[in-house]
């Protein structure tokens, strides 16, 4: 059994890059037959997780790299996305945390919700301190579907 | 690649502001900066149109959400023009479509 | 003086992946303000280096990765791409390695030829049996020229 | 995503070759394939409309020049009708265009 064909990417934890992120996304996802809709729910769904690592991961002053890993899977696309930043607990209520935030702030919460709710599977693991690491998985739709 | 680009015009007697290229976290502070200036002017309500927008997440639904928000305080609402598919699907996970954000396929259908 | 911001990228070294570094590049290059003419030379002179790693570096049945290295300096583009495939003698007449080659391979030898005429500067570097690595830099045209 | 598609019409009594999408070495076999079925039909020389091209680099060139030679032992000439810049920046790099190779604007100036 030959061993999935990888792609990594790696982008300064910056806002100018995500459009990088979402043009290489669309050229893989593309080249496995990904419907129209389906490379629109990836592109938003890795946008919002490297917007995650851009705003929340890193202080303003100390900007690292977010890693991006491709794993193309015969009927799925994974994707890893890993910042070297400040980590949070995932199992505190994080809407709580968002009553604090500065009226400057847009977030709406919905970053987590909707890699959720576009993606097959997501699994998040943050270690404080060390960084986070979110994996995604989006199955390739049967021509059944 | 496309640039990002935001254009007021006037229209059916009320502004209608045009964005053209991706709303994200890179582009989503020039959407911001124009609605501040419009709501620093009183307008009453927002005529924004989204059909040259390709690409809309969270960042810029924060944007527009923080902007009907302060319109809501005066009874106003947010109308949005778009048939772009990804767009309309974004609006509809968020659920802001609940509240005072109204989505249009035309100009001609938004109120006076 | 702040280091340059970088953007790195690893394909598997099959041809489909080539345009995901076309796609990519093109998003670094826009954000660097280069105008349509020069991001069109730097796909190029980028495709012509990726197409010689796939073609040239790796043996049919042990496909490699290669890696992509784009430097964003204040008034240039720096790219590096970098194969772990079999290498070759960089001062020999590559136009006498040609004449041996298959009928059925349709290089004309233009690869090399396309990437300094595009390109600012072109440096190669190969170690046989360990890999080529290519560095390429493309300046930002001034507004007066 | 651009898909890469090859259409032949026929049009001004003869076979217009028209390729959509980009040229390297993904696609390039495609075009091969394409070339050496008409060549195989024994056509005397090659209409290729290369229009709706936006990339071409030297693995499109090496398929084209590959068929040009063939052709040429015929005296034949391969038409390419295109006014994409990148694509005639690259045909005008190689030189190609000083062999059996000419690059038109309109296919109406393509002799038949
Ligand atoms: N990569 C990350 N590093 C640190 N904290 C994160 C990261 N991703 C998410 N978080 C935390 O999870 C919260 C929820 O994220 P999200 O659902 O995307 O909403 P938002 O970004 O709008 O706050 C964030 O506010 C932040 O506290
Ligand atoms: N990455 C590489 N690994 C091994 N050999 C290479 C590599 N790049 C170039 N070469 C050698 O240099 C020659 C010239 O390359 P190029 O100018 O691109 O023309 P072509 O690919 O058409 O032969 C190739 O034929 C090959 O022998």
């Amino acid at each position: 059994m030959p061993s999935p064909q990888r792609v990594q990417l790696s982008i300064p934890a910056s806002a100018e890059f995500i459009s990088v992120v979402r043009l290489a996304v669309s050229g893989v996802a593309a080249r496995m037959n990904f419907t129209i809709e389906d490379i629109e729910d990836i592109k938003v769904a890795l946008s919002e997780a490297c917007t995650n690592a851009i705003q929340h991961a890193y202080q303003a002053d100390a900007k690292g790299q977010i890693e991006i890993e491709f794993i193309l899977h015969d009927a799925s696309l994974e994707m890893i996305v890993q910042d070297h930043g400040k980590g949070f607990n995932t199992t505190e209520n994080i809407k709580a945390e968002k009553s604090n935030s500065s009226p400057e702030d847009f977030g709406l919460g919905l970053g987590l919700v909707f890699i959720q709710s576009l993606m097959d599977e997501a699994e998040i693991n943050s270690i404080k301190g060390k960084g986070t690491t979110l994996k995604m998985l989006k199955n390739l739709s049967t021509h059944a579907a | 690649m496309s640039h990002f680009s935001i254009q007021i015009d006037h229209q059916n007697s009320q502004d209608v502001i045009r964005v053209h290229g991706e709303i994200d976290l890179h582009t989503c502070p020039d959407l911001h900066k124009t609605l501040s200036e419009q709501l620093a002017q009183g307008v009453a309500q927002f005529v924004l149109d989204l059909n040259q927008v390709h690409y809309l997440d969270s960042t810029g639904l924060g944007v527009i959400a923080h902007a009907a928000r302060q319109l809501g305080e005066k009874q106003g609402h947010v109308h949005i023009i778009t048939t772009q598919p990804q767009v309309l699907k974004i609006f509809d996970l968020s659920g802001l479509t609940k509240k005072n954000i109204i989505i249009h396929a035309n100009l001609a259908d938004v109120p006076a």
